[in-house]
């Protein structure tokens, strides 16, 4: 590959941009600095705040790989990144990379409702989207707002989805559930987990990895996929646009996508790969027992704005 | 007379420092009485410590039968003016002055009648509404005065309430402070280091020295008959001479002698040796060089200095010794001159005879008893 | 009045001394590290697809979405100041006039309540009054049921605890350089206990009140994190244009920067008023005769600690949580009962580099802020005039434009040459000094409005020529005050994470950013272990400065 | 004599208040300047605007040859006395004196020296150490005294610095301060309250009142040559009567008739009518009864009252009127009571004759060339 490309660049540094927890982050980068001999810098933060960050930086940038956030989010900054084919783009599906080649995906993240078991049972709990529109989860359900958070973007992409045949392209549900949310909206993704182990709210729509954080941590959770179907988009990686150490991040990226580290976020994290040649981790529902809707990655992606705009007067509305 | 503060065995210690020393003092109900003593003495400390603001280490207070130790000051019913002024600089000139009647509910109407009289008293009616910010130092005095009287406490406290106003206005206020106590009967405290304004209104001074009273008594017997030197020095001023006592007699009947020239005197014990004449420098009189006589001693005019109502000579004896001499200046160009030979009476009648030390009086002088 | 403009007449260059100069480096900085980074912002409100547009503006005031978040956070703001001055000011009075026991301990620990790690502090709410909560609960085993945490009520009772120490601080400050005299004055005159706080201390201290409430209403006004997490619905300003900048889905510059300016409007209106106040009822005193310390027995005594207690205890019980949080046995995010020190083994490694830079970033930045604080305020009180009273204002803006929006601003000013900051430590000093001089500045002019001026006019009749009379006097002089806003100062320097989140790299990580990592990736444990560490470097930062300034007066 | 100071047409505004007004005063090298006025008369203000600390809205101030309108306050070179102390808090009262020398770069045996010598002279050299909260008022003030004088400075401003201090100390202090400022010819500006003490003082004095002076002169042509009613009332006391001027000849000759009693005296100018007839209490000379003149009148004493050095008596003719008379207390019990019957003697000699408004002197008196 191209070396050098950015000025001043020393080849054996790196700086990767992450919004991962550092249970993830420390292992992998001490691998791959063990495998390269590269040094890497690791600049953690919010999504949101990284993502600006690398924004701001545009004319000198101080990272040289983003890894982490929803390919939603990615996908919003695409300015900032420069496409990259990866090594192993054949093993990797096309549901799981971008079209434009702008991310790669990490792992594969299905969308879940979850729980609290103090509160309801496993039985009563919904296991559609339909189901939460029932009166009694009226203020009681955790969602963030999709202006905010990718993965919550995605939530509501995937609902007018499933119900894209209701005449009104799935949005009079989407109506029905604001209008049960009555006003309860969450500003950050992470309190929608947190909010449901705690008991502050007996359901919310969350990723499955962050569900299954707290349910090996032991906390009483359960998850349900919503039988209407789900979505599974990745989060991601991407390379920074005018990266200094182009080369290295380029080799990091391949490093994540490479088979032995799949197996790894699947082994030691529980993480869905999103390799079709790894198997999904042990205790986690099969892949394929996920009902899916046919999430168009590229039809969310393009009509953000316009979906956006009718969500938040809806929102505006109530 | 109905006994109102009893200040009984009172001491107060700064650290090691004792700033006041075992004060007795008791004053009388509807009291004029004045602190006097030099810079540092302890008369704010003591006038705090009436206030309620310093705790006395030892001794007590009694306001009539209330023993009044531990009573907290805004409790004691009293007026204070304090030597900075301490006005509320947040506070208009008429706001300050209502403050304490607002604090004692005192209705509206009322409030401005006695705002007003008190205004009109210091003559800062027309400075109601400034901001004490705005006021000269006068000013500022003047309206911790207004603010302390308008009250109309039971005691009255005042430190230096007048030290930076003019003569004029001084003489005027401390003749309505004077009126406005008598006719209120308040017990009233005066502070002041201006021995004639402490002369001229007080019912009684209280001497102080280092902490401790030198002699309380009425204006004139301070003045007149001081019970030791640090009083006869303090209190206006005096010439002090080396003198002799010798002869006694049964009657207690001897003779002094001061700078050569010999007086009779009544002394109160049978005592001789030396001594300490003192007499007052107005008591001191200057007549022409021509004149003679038995006890005139002849000086030389060494000094002059024209305070206004008087003239103040430094007389110089063929000792070598000096003293001063006051007399009204009736026509400046009749002042004598430097170098002019006079004659001197020491006026022996209204000398004031001294131990050796200071300490204590020795001759008898009725002068006082009027 | 009529001195300076007919004086200015007469020589327009009489004035030009010290002062001036330290004007005009001011106004240069400012410009520079202020104005120039947050120019776009103010542009862009104003643009809108290319052409000028009050569009943004005309939005915002017809959305309720909008205007009624402008609304909420006018409430929370105000009544959370107002609660802040209900508490805080009788926790001065009591503290600095009574002899209480363990003062230096609640001292501390008030202190401490500012160290509110992001997110931590409300979080620990919800942990004791949410749905779930641990009093929540409890009281509904009584069959009592509590009104929840969340919604407008929550934030104020949040902001009320986490910000009174502001009050609590500079009020303290105030309250030793005021001449007893005037209390005497008033005892005198049969004022006293309460009705001469209210009569004469109040008043005489009204401009460092005001002050110190103005920093409650600006720390409530431009704080995101508490409503973040218990404002559910209900919108503040900061929240919406913390999104708006910081969303993962892409940003609205225009009207981001709309919200900024109308959270700017609102905050420089209130401190405009603030000012006006103030200098209408601003008091010097001479300091000749200060406050000792009231000597209550008995039950009094036993009534004014138990006041001061409860107070003190309510506002720690976050740190409470956390400090108890740390020792909890955790699995991921999930608390697994039983306690353990797993939580310290685990940050342990990333600690000391944390900690240094933590404190050598915090300790240039308030070098910086104290001497800046004490000039720039010399200026703006004394040397009052329209120019300085915009340079006071420039001051605060820093104040209530998210820490977030600053960081980002400067990387894009000081990203290329000629001057290339990001990724130094320097940039980080900046925005620290920038963000966090108003706390050193408010309380330096407060203080400096109380000190009589003649003290200087005699050094100045003395040969002394200003600038090294007020080194000699009037700073001197001011330093008990300022080091209550420096203790702010200095607190929340180390505390600061929003621009530390986008300004820091690997090796100028501090420890709020490493808390901030693990909590929003809700490994609660070990956020709780760091911030433990980090109350625990403070508390030992604040003895030492206690030590060093030793007899100067100043109890930390 | 060499001009130090030079006062020209200055004014100084406070909003609408004008505080100084038009003020034109000359200082010579080494003069004792007294300002001398009632509270409020703009003194303070005078001698800001002279210190550098207010900016004079109008007219000029030269320091010698230099116009210092635009000198800063610092390179005066001046010692002032504030009348609030404006004590540093922060130092010692040692560390307070040696302020302006160390800022003067005095090197450090000599500041020892004449700091050593400023407290020996205000009586301070025991209280070196103490902070200044420790200090009584008065002690505060000798402080700012002290501090002022160390420094020698070419100018020294002086704003009541003995108003706290007690009589006794307040003359040696103010001898000192004489005697000082005369060794080292440092023209100083005096700002008093107290006219004895401005009397006794200073080289020339000005008298001010609202802002305006009324009169510059040496202390006995104030006292005795008051050029206006105002200026005769404020210095010393000095009591007014109705007259009425007849019988001008051509060589001014005249006769003034007060309280039915005629005077021959010599006028500047030929007017009649009525007039202002003053004299001073000290020249009103009060005789037994028996005594009998053309020029005597007789008077009732209606009050009493004794300041120690003399006595104030008030004297109330048949007219009703009442003026003073001040007679040095020789003796206690040879005082006047109230009731004794007087036969007093105006001395039109003393007297000064104002027109009716009191603002012109009317008559000749050459009793000051002396
Ligand atoms: N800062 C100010 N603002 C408005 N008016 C003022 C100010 N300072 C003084 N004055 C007014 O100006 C006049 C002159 O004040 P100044 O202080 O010079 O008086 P002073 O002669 O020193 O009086 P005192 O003997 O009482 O100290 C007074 O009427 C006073 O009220
Ligand atoms: N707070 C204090 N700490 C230590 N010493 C003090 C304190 N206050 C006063 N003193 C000392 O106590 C003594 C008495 O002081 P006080 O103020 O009573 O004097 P004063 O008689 O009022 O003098 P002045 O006429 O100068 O005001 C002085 O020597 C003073 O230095
Ligand atoms: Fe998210
Ligand atoms: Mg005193
Ligand atoms: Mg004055």
């Amino acid at each position: 590959s191209d070396e050098e490309e950015g000025s001043g660049g020393d080849s054996d540094t790196l700086t990767v941009y992450s919004p991962h927890q550092n249970e993830i982050i420390n292992p992998i980068i001490k691998e791959f600095q063990d495998r390269t001999g590269i040094k890497v810098d690791v600049v953690t933060g919010g999504t949101g705040e990284l993502l600006n960050r690398v924004t701001a930086e545009a004319d000198n940038p101080g990272g040289d790989v983003f890894w982490g956030g929803g390919a939603e989010s990615l996908e919003a900054f695409a300015d900032s990144f420069e496409p990259y084919k990866t090594a192993e783009d054949e093993a990797i599906p096309a549901d799981f990379k971008s079209p434009t080649n702008v991310w790669t995906g990490f792992s594969a993240l299905p969308m879940v409702i979850m729980y609290n078991q103090d509160m309801v049972s496993d039985a009563d709990a919904p296991k559609s989207w339909g189901d939460l529109l029932d009166p009694k989860w009226t203020g009681k359900i955790a969602y963030t707002d999709p202006s905010k958070s990718g993965s919550s973007y995605t939530q509501l992409a995937t609902m007018l989805t499933a119900y894209n045949g209701d005449g009104s392209e799935g949005w009079d549900f989407v109506k029905d559930f604001v209008a049960n949310l009555d006003g309860t909206i969450l500003s950050s993704s992470s309190m929608v987990p947190k909010g449901v182990a705690d008991g502050e709210f007996p359901v919310g729509l969350t990723l499955e990895e962050a569900a299954y954080r707290y349910i090996a941590g032991g906390a009483a959770v359960g998850v349900h996929y919503p039988e209407e179907g789900t979505s599974a988009v990745p989060d991601g990686v991407a390379l920074i646009k005018g990266a200094k150490n182009d080369a290295n991040a380029k080799e990091f990226i391949d490093f994540l996508v490479s088979k032995d580290v799949q197996e790894m976020i699947v082994e030691d994290f529980s993480r869905r790969s999103i390799r079709s040649d790894v198997n999904p981790p042990e205790g986690l529902v099969a892949s394929d027992e996920i009902p899916l809707v046919d999430y168009d990655f590229e039809w969310s992606a393009t009509s953000k704005d316009e979906i956006m705009e009718k969500f938040q007067e809806i929102l505006i509305s109530q | 007379m109905e006994e109102h503060i009893k200040i009984q065995n009172v001491s107060k210690y700064f650290g090691e420092n004792k700033a006041i020393d075992n004060i007795n003092i008791t004053i009388n109900k509807g009291e004029f009485f004045t602190l006097l003593g030099p810079s540092g003495c302890g008369k704010t400390t003591l006038l705090r410590t009436l206030a309620g603001f310093y705790q006395q280490d030892e001794g007590d207070v009694h306001f009539g039968d209330t023993l009044i130790n531990d009573v907290p000051a805004h409790k004691r019913n009293i007026g204070m003016v304090f030597q900075n002024y301490a006005i509320f600089p947040h506070l208009t000139v008429g706001e300050n002055i209502a403050y304490g009647l607002k604090a004692r509910k005192v209705n509206k109407e009322e409030i401005k009648v006695r705002s007003k009289e008190a205004l009109d008293m210091v003559e800062l009616t027309h400075l109601q509404d400034r901001q004490p910010s705005q006021l000269s130092g006068g000013q500022q005095q003047r309206v911790a005065l207004a603010r302390a009287i308008v009250i109309h406490p039971g005691l009255l406290l005042m430190d230096e309430p007048l030290s930076n106003l003019d003569a004029k206005l001084r003489v005027k206020m401390r003749e309505d402070i004077k009126q406005l106590q008598k006719s209120l009967n308040i017990t009233t405290i005066y502070v002041t280091h201006d021995q004639e304004e402490a002369l001229a209104v007080s019912d009684r001074i209280a001497v102080m020295k280092d902490g401790k009273v030198q002699q309380v008594g009425r204006p004139h017997e301070i003045y007149l008959s001081p019970s030791n030197k640090f009083v006869a020095n303090f209190i206006g001023s005096t010439n002090f001479m080396e003198g002799t006592l010798s002869g006694v007699d049964g009657d207690n009947n001897a003779t002094v002698t001061v700078e050569g020239v010999k007086f009779a005197t009544k002394l109160l014990n049978r005592v001789e040796g030396k001594v300490l004449y003192s007499v007052r420098p107005e008591q001191v009189k200057l007549k022409p060089v021509e004149e003679t006589g038995d006890t005139l001693l002849e000086g030389e005019v060494v000094d002059a200095t024209f305070l206004g109502e008087s003239v103040v000579y430094k007389i110089k004896f063929h000792s070598g010794n000096v003293i001063s001499s006051h007399e009204h200046s009736i026509r400046y160009n009749m002042l004598r001159n430097t170098g002019d030979k006079v004659k001197v009476d020491l006026n022996p009648e209204e000398a004031v005879i001294f131990n050796e030390s200071g300490e204590e009086v020795l001759n008898e002088h009725k002068n006082i008893s009027k | 009045m009529s001195t300076r403009t007919l004086a200015s007449r007469r020589n327009p260059f009489r004035q030009f001394d010290f002062w001036n100069y330290v004007t005009i480096a001011a106004f240069i900085l400012i410009a520079f590290f202020l104005i120039y980074p947050l120019f776009n912002i103010f542009l862009n409100s104003f643009w809108q697809d290319g052409k000028v547009s009050l569009e943004n503006y005309q939005e915002f005031f017809s959305y309720k979405y909008y205007y009624s978040a402008l609304l909420n956070s006018i409430i929370v703001s105000t009544a959370a100041t107002f609660f802040a001055c209900l508490l805080g000011i009788p926790v001065a009075y009591v503290m600095s006039r009574f002899n209480i026991p363990f003062k230096g301990f609640f001292h501390i620990l008030i202190i401490l309540t500012l160290l509110s790690p992001p997110f931590i502090g409300a979080y620990s709410w919800i942990l004791m009054l949410g749905n779930n909560g641990f009093i929540t609960n409890f009281f509904r085993d009584f069959g009592i049921d509590m009104p929840s945490i969340y919604g407008l009520h929550g934030m104020i009772w949040v902001f009320t605890l986490q910000f009174y120490p502001h009050i609590y601080l500079y009020v303290s400050g105030a309250l030793k350089t005021i001449d007893v005299s005037l209390e005497e004055a008033s005892a005198s005159l049969g004022v006293s206990g309460f009705q001469r706080i209210r009569k004469v201390t109040l008043p005489l201290i009204f401009p460092t009140v005001s002050t110190g409430a103005l920093m409650v209403f600006m720390a409530s006004f431009a704080d995101f994190g508490t409503p973040m997490l218990i404002g559910q619905g209900e919108k503040v300003l900061p929240i919406l244009a913390y999104e708006q900048f910081i969303s993962e889905m892409g940003s609205n510059p225009a009207m981001a920067s709309t919200l900024s300016m109308i959270l700017l409007a609102v905050t420089t209106t209130v401190l405009f008023v603030q000012r006006y106040v103030v200098t209408k009822k601003t008091y010097t005193m001479s300091a000749l005769r200060p406050p000792k310390i009231i000597k209550l027995a008995g039950t009094k005594r036993v009534f004014a600690t138990l006041f001061v207690t409860a107070v003190v205890a309510l506002s720690i019980i976050p740190q409470a949580t956390v400090i108890t949080t740390s020792f909890l046995k955790t699995n991921g995010p999930v608390f697994a009962g039983g306690f353990s020190l797993d939580s310290y083994r685990e940050v342990l490694y990333k600690v000391p580099q944390a900690i240094t830079n933590t404190f050598m970033y915090a300790s240039i930045a308030i070098v910086i802020m104290v001497f800046a604080g004490l000039l720039l305020s010399y200026v703006v009180v004394r040397r009052k005039s329209k120019i300085t009273s915009l340079l006071d204002a420039l001051i605060m803006i820093p104040y209530v434009i998210p820490g977030t929006v600053l960081g980002i601003s400067l990387i894009i000013a000081f990203n290329k040459p000629p001057i290339e900051l990001t990724g130094t430590w320097v940039i980080l000093v900046i925005a620290y000094v920038i963000r966090k001089l108003p706390y050193t500045m408010r309380s330096s002019t407060a203080i400096l409005h109380q000190i009589d001026k003649s003290v200087e006019e005699a050094s100045i009749s003395l040969g002394v020529p200003p600038m090294r009379t007020f080194f000699k006097t009037t700073a001197i002089l001011m330093i008990p005050g300022v080091l209550s806003g420096a203790i702010l100062s200095w607190v929340t320097t180390i505390n600061e994470l929003s621009s530390t989140i986008v300004l820091y790299y690997g090796a100028t990580r501090t420890i709020t950013v490493s808390i901030y990592s693990e909590v929003f990736t809700s490994n609660f444990g070990t956020a709780a272990a760091l911030a433990s560490i980090l109350s625990l470097t403070t508390i030992i930062s604040l003895i030492i400065i206690n030590i060093i300034s030793g007899k100067k007066d100043v109890t930390i």
